[in-house]
């Protein structure tokens, strides 16, 4: 076994003084997709946020070996992860161009890649991102993460309200994205999850409380019941995926 | 018809003043959210700048003026950065906090500006070309408004092309937008903010020497005066809109011209009407957003 | 059904720049009736919810409350006229203590809850309310705890009795379990279930399938801003459209 | 330690009654305080200075009402100062109307006026709403200043002794105006109190903190926002009337920006949201202010080196370079920070963050 490209230790965080993580610990393997479950409302986007001090947090959090802990979250960004955020938030009065120039540095190496993802993008460049359908604000949020030479991706609900073949699309592109670099997923649609994903990381109020190989989680029934609370199988999981 | 042309262009040199103090307020505000009360002491200190500058040099030619318009530009840009780099910062997202500051900082600085050159107007002079006019349908313009039209355009200009073309301005539509996204990028958006204050305090400081020409003196309350309308003229115009500055600007100040020549000199208050009334019609301004 | 609607929206629309955001929404509840709102994140269902309770103005369509149209009213008048809701993430009045909290709502449905003159104590009627309800979602011992510092079961719990404080006749319940530990599911599933049961309408948005499954009388679904569904539980659950929609699009 | 903390609601009024009965004893004694006092207690210059003392206080406490219980960042409260000033004033000179009648009059028009202005500003919100009461406030510094021949324009305003009671007049009375102004504080003290603990001091305090929660439980937070507005006002007139008394006039610097940043100034030094800091922080800020003053003419000051001499010879300066230190390195004001003394310097609770928060936490305990 590998180290872990990220270690989370004891990881609490706060909004406008509200208390949203009490004490996650968690890691990261340094390949494949481990995603981060749990119901509405138990801190995962908090978790994401807190790693990258994009709100006031505590404890340890280590990556590739260093402590970012006490970092500025921009240094964060710049030693190595992409963060995609929950909603895109794509700079709406700003173009596709204005975007990904933003985002790029050093250059963008990854600019080849992108392109062979979203075609789309290239053809639209000129366009005010806020003018973009959903998905393909989508879209642009994850080209920003990918155009850089990252070492880890933060991604957080890609698929939120995404109709179904714009799903397709971004779960695809995660597949190809996560060949090449670890992803810390939080997403709600199971089928994505399933589709996608290595590791589970399980949160309640706050708390890890599973931590296991994805199928094994997904396919246990009383434990998705009682820590998403969602019947797979009354609702007639659809079996394999693609 | 005269009197119309000759109050128009008064009102748009004097809208002109106006607009160099609301570009940078309302900058300010759109990224980092502070309502900046310093901003008229950077004024003052620019003009001041200036005056000090115009006494050491041969006094009327239009090198000394050129030369006291960088320097005053220059002293705002360098106060307002630091004002930022020392104070603001500090106070990161606590804007009651920081607006309480930048008042702290007015006061005191107003009043030091009054143990140094006194609370009495200092004259300033010109070239001589200045105080001549130029006849322009039939009515008779002092040549320095046209000075303060064309530098507030240029500026308009400047800080346009600034936020389309350059890396910093694109970092400032952006922080504009959504602060928080831009540092989730990797951008330290510090630099932004004191990037945004040094424009700001020059725009101010370029203002201060202008307006010392305008009114032919120089007090320590020169810039605390002019705010109160850049206030006016940001809210009527829209928080954080530099267009709604822009045109505001143009409108309150010939429309203060116009009642004070047709109404008794009551154009204060026909500006503060005016506010009342664009407050009353349309809350978030002439070109607001939600407020 | 003979009776007239509590709640009714017709045609319901909101675009925003361009965006569906809600596409052409009808539905009605019946007094008393429990409706439960599910759909996957961004279907939606809080955006209905602001629309009704007053929070955003729809593009085109209509909310009927009791028969009457209320889509122009403001949200105060909407409260008062019977419609009353909860946030997503609690939103309590954190500096007041739980009393305070509740005692506020009552005096909004009192009247003269904005009097100078007129002092809250220990014995007048809108106290009385306050502790009644306090009472009623079991937090009497928090009585006096300053809300801002309550667990987050509590909070969700205060909101409740804040709720029922302004008595009224149609309840907006938004995701009531997010954030809530599954220890506390339970009680707060109760309290729920005591609401409806003193003959209130009630509307619920919730993640948690087996609360919302358990609860109500019909559930509606919504995807992509459209109302996909809306009848018994058993009868949605077995729509295959539905089972993609929630579940995610089969891949 | 924690004394403070375990002080009952009543002890907290004992103590406030205490002060108040010592207050009004003080001209009758013979106290020097040297170098915080210019002469001892019974001396009229003396009871002039702390005279203006309570009446900042008072204005502070409207402030409080204002900004720390409402929540409303307004920079135009001198205006309402000015307008009790100013107003008084003029009815005194154009009418024949005795003292009490003409306060009446004057506070009748305040209320209109507040009541008006109050409107219109509270249609917008923070940072605008700040701006808007400044404009208005600038717009009467305006018309004081261009009707000299009402109001005195810069010269001021000289108080029309004809109808005023003559225990009211006159150095030798100064003390009759020292209790005026001790009963103006206490009972503004009070009502603010009362204000506060009413139920729309409740609903106010919740919009405050969360004005969309206000709307949805079906209250309408605009009538409450206008009301604590415009009761502010009128206290705020009632200082400036006596204020005039005192001065025995008044001048343009009354209805000025810079006037109500000093309002500003004294309740955050004293602690955003508790009355004992509005009071304890105009009290300190007034003392100052004359103190700064002696030092600034003395020639102590006029023989240091310009660098120096210039900045200290400033009142004006120092001050508004201490308030910046406060705000920077002293949450919560004087208030605060007794509160921090009296809690061993550890926070009772790490959420409460903010200033106004933890002198919120204060009044919890004297409520």
């Amino acid at each position: 076994m590998t180290a872990p490209i990220l270690r989370v230790e004891g990881l609490g965080a706060r909004i406008a003084g509200q208390q949203v993580v009490e004490s996650v610990t968690f890691e990261v393997p340094a390949r494949g997709v481990t995603a981060l479950l749990g119901r509405n409302g138990v801190g995962k986007t908090s978790t994401l946020k807190g790693i990258l001090g994009l709100i006031e947090r505590w404890g340890a959090v280590e990556f590739n070996g260093e402590r970012i802990d006490n970092l500025a979250t921009h240094r964060i960004i710049q030693s190595g992860i992409g963060y995609v955020p929950e909603d895109r938030e794509v700079f709406a009065s700003l173009s596709v161009a204005e975007n990904m120039r933003l985002a790029e540095r050093n250059g963008g190496p990854n600019r080849e890649l992108v392109d062979e993802l979203f075609p789309e993008l290239l053809a639209r460049a000129g366009q005010l991102a806020g003018t973009l359908s959903g998905g393909q604000q989508q879209m642009v949020s994850l080209a920003r993460a990918l155009v850089n030479d990252n070492t880890l991706l933060l991604i957080d609900e890609p698929t939120k309200g995404l109709a179904p073949l714009i799903v397709l699309d971004v779960t695809t592109a995660l597949g190809r994205a996560a060949e090449a670099v670890p992803i810390l997923l939080v997403e709600q649609n199971l089928q994505v999850v399933r589709a996608l994903a290595d590791t589970v990381v399980v949160l309640e109020s706050g708390l890890v409380v599973f931590t296991g190989p994805a199928n094994e989680f997904l396919d246990n029934e009383e434990l998705t019941t009682e820590l998403l609370g969602v019947h797979l199988t009354d609702v007639g999981a659809t079996g394999d995926n693609a | 018809m005269s009197t119309i042309v000759l109050l128009i262009i008064t009102g748009l040199g004097l809208g002109a003043l106006y607009f160099l103090v609301a570009s940078g307020l309302s900058l300010i505000y759109g990224l980092m959210g502070v309502l900046n009360f310093a901003h008229g002491s950077f004024l003052t200190l620019g003009a001041f700048a200036g005056l000090e500058i115009a006494r050491r040099m041969d006094g009327a030619s239009w090198i000394t003026l050129f030369a006291s318009l960088v320097v005053g530009a220059v002293v705002g840009a360098v106060v307002a950065a630091a004002t930022e780099f020392f104070l603001i910062r500090r106070l990161y997202n606590r804007h009651i906090e920081q607006v309480l500051v930048t008042v702290g900082l007015a006061l005191a600085t107003v009043a030091l500006f009054d143990g140094i050159w006194g609370t009495d107007p200092t004259y300033v002079t010109g070239p001589a070309w200045f105080s001549e006019t130029t006849e322009i349908l039939g009515a008779k313009v002092p040549n320095d408004r046209f000075v303060l039209i064309i530098a507030a355009v240029l500026v308009l200009l400047g800080i346009v092309l600034f936020l389309k073309f350059t890396r910093f301005g694109l970092i400032i539509r952006a922080g504009v937008e959504n602060r928080s996204m831009v540092t989730a990028l990797g951008i330290d958006v510090r630099k932004a903010f004191t990037v945004v204050f040094a424009i700001g305090g020059a725009a101010a400081g370029l203002g201060g020497v202008l307006a010392s020409h305008y009114f032919g003196y120089v007090s320590p309350q020169l810039g605390g005066s002019l705010l109160i309308f850049a206030f006016i003229v940001t809210v009527i115009g829209g928080l954080g809109s530099l267009a709604g500055a822009a045109i505001a600007s143009a409108l309150v100040a010939v429309l203060q011209q116009f009642a004070n020549y047709y109404l008794g000199g009551t154009g204060d208050l026909t500006v503060v009407l005016l506010l009342a009334a664009v407050l009353l019609i349309r809350p978030t301004g002439l070109l607001g957003s939600k407020a | 059904m003979s009776a007239r609607p509590m709640l009714a929206v017709e045609h319901l629309c909101l675009s925003i720049g361009g965006a569906r955001i809600i596409d052409d929404v009808t539905f009605a509840v019946a007094p008393g009736e429990m409706l439960g709102v599910i759909g996957p994140n961004g279907a939606g269902k809080t955006t209905l919810f602001n629309l009704i309770s007053g929070l955003l103005a729809p593009s085109t369509g209509t909310v009927f409350l009791n028969g009457r149209d209320v889509t122009a009213e403001p949200i105060h008048k909407r409260a008062r006229a019977g419609l009353g809701r909860t946030f997503q993430t609690s939103s309590l009045f954190t500096g007041l203590t739980a009393t305070e909290n509740v005692r506020l709502a009552a005096q909004a449905k009192l009247g003269a809850a904005t009097s100078v003159i007129r002092f809250p104590r220990r014995t007048d009627v809108a106290t009385t309310i306050a502790n009644d309800r306090l009472a009623e979602v079991g937090l009497s011992h928090h009585a006096k705890t300053i809300a801002g510092v309550l667990s987050h079961g509590d909070k969700r719990k205060l909101e409740i009795a804040m709720l029922l404080a302004t008595d009224p006749r149609v309840i907006l319940l938004d995701e009531p379990m997010a954030g809530v530990a599954s220890g506390d599911v339970h009680g707060l599933t109760d309290v729920i279930r005591q609401v409806h049961a003193s003959g209130r309408t009630v509307l619920l948005v919730e993640h948690h399938m087996e609360v919302v499954l358990g609860l109500v009388d019909r559930v509606a679904v919504m995807h992509h801003g459209e109302l996909l569904a809306c009848d018994t539980p058993t009868v949605v659950m077995a729509d295959p459209a539905v089972q993609a929609a929630y579940l995610g699009a089969p891949l | 330690m924690k004394l403070l903390t375990h002080m009952k609601p009543w002890m907290w009024w004992a103590v406030g009654g205490a002060i108040a009965v010592f207050a009004a004893l003080l001209p009758l004694i013979n106290l020097s305080i040297p170098g915080i006092l210019p002469g001892p207690t019974y001396t009229p210059g003396t009871l002039q200075l702390l005279a203006l003392a309570l009446l900042f206080s008072s204005l502070a406490l409207s402030y409080h009402l204002l900004f720390g219980v409402g929540g409303m960042l307004s920079f135009g409260h001198a205006l309402y100062f000015a307008l009790g000033a100013y107003g008084l004033g003029i009815v005194l000179k154009t009418t024949q109307l005795s003292l009490v009648p003409a306060m009446g009059l004057t506070v009748a028009a305040v209320i209109c006026i507040a009541y008006l202005l109050g409107a219109l500003s509270l249609r917008v919100t923070g940072i605008s709403f700040a701006m808007v009461t400044l404009a208005f406030a600038q717009a009467g510094n305006v018309l004081v200043r261009r009707n000299p021949q009402i109001t005195g324009g810069d010269e001021g305003l000289q108080l029309e002794t004809q109808n005023v009671p003559d225990f009211l007049l006159g150095v030798l009375n100064t003390r009759n105006l020292y209790w005026v102004a001790l009963a103006l504080l206490i009972i503004v003290f009070i009502v603010v109190a009362l204000f506060e603990h009413s139920r729309a001091g409740h609903v106010v305090t919740a919009t405050r903190e969360n004005e969309l929660r206000v709307r949805v439980i079906g209250i309408r937070p605009f009538m409450v926002k206008l009301v604590t507005f415009s009761i502010a006002s009128v206290l705020a007139a009632l200082v400036g009337m006596v204020h005039l008394l005192l001065q025995s006039g008044v001048t343009a610097r009354a209805s000025s920006a810079d006037f109500t940043l000093t309002i500003l100034v004294i309740v955050v030094l004293g602690g955003v949201g508790s009355r004992w800091g509005a009071v304890v922080g105009a009290i300190v800020y007034t003392l100052l202010d004359q103190r700064l003053t002696a030092l600034a003419s003395s020639d102590a000051i006029a023989g240091l080196p310009a660098i120096l001499r210039i900045p200290l010879s400033e009142p004006l300066f120092i001050l508004g370079t201490l308030f910046i230190l406060v705000v920077l390195f002293l949450p919560g004001g004087i208030a605060g920070a007794v509160q921090r003394m009296d809690k061993g310097g550890v926070r009772r609770n790490p959420a409460k963050e903010t200033s106004s928060e933890i002198a919120r936490d204060k009044i919890e305990e004297v409520t």
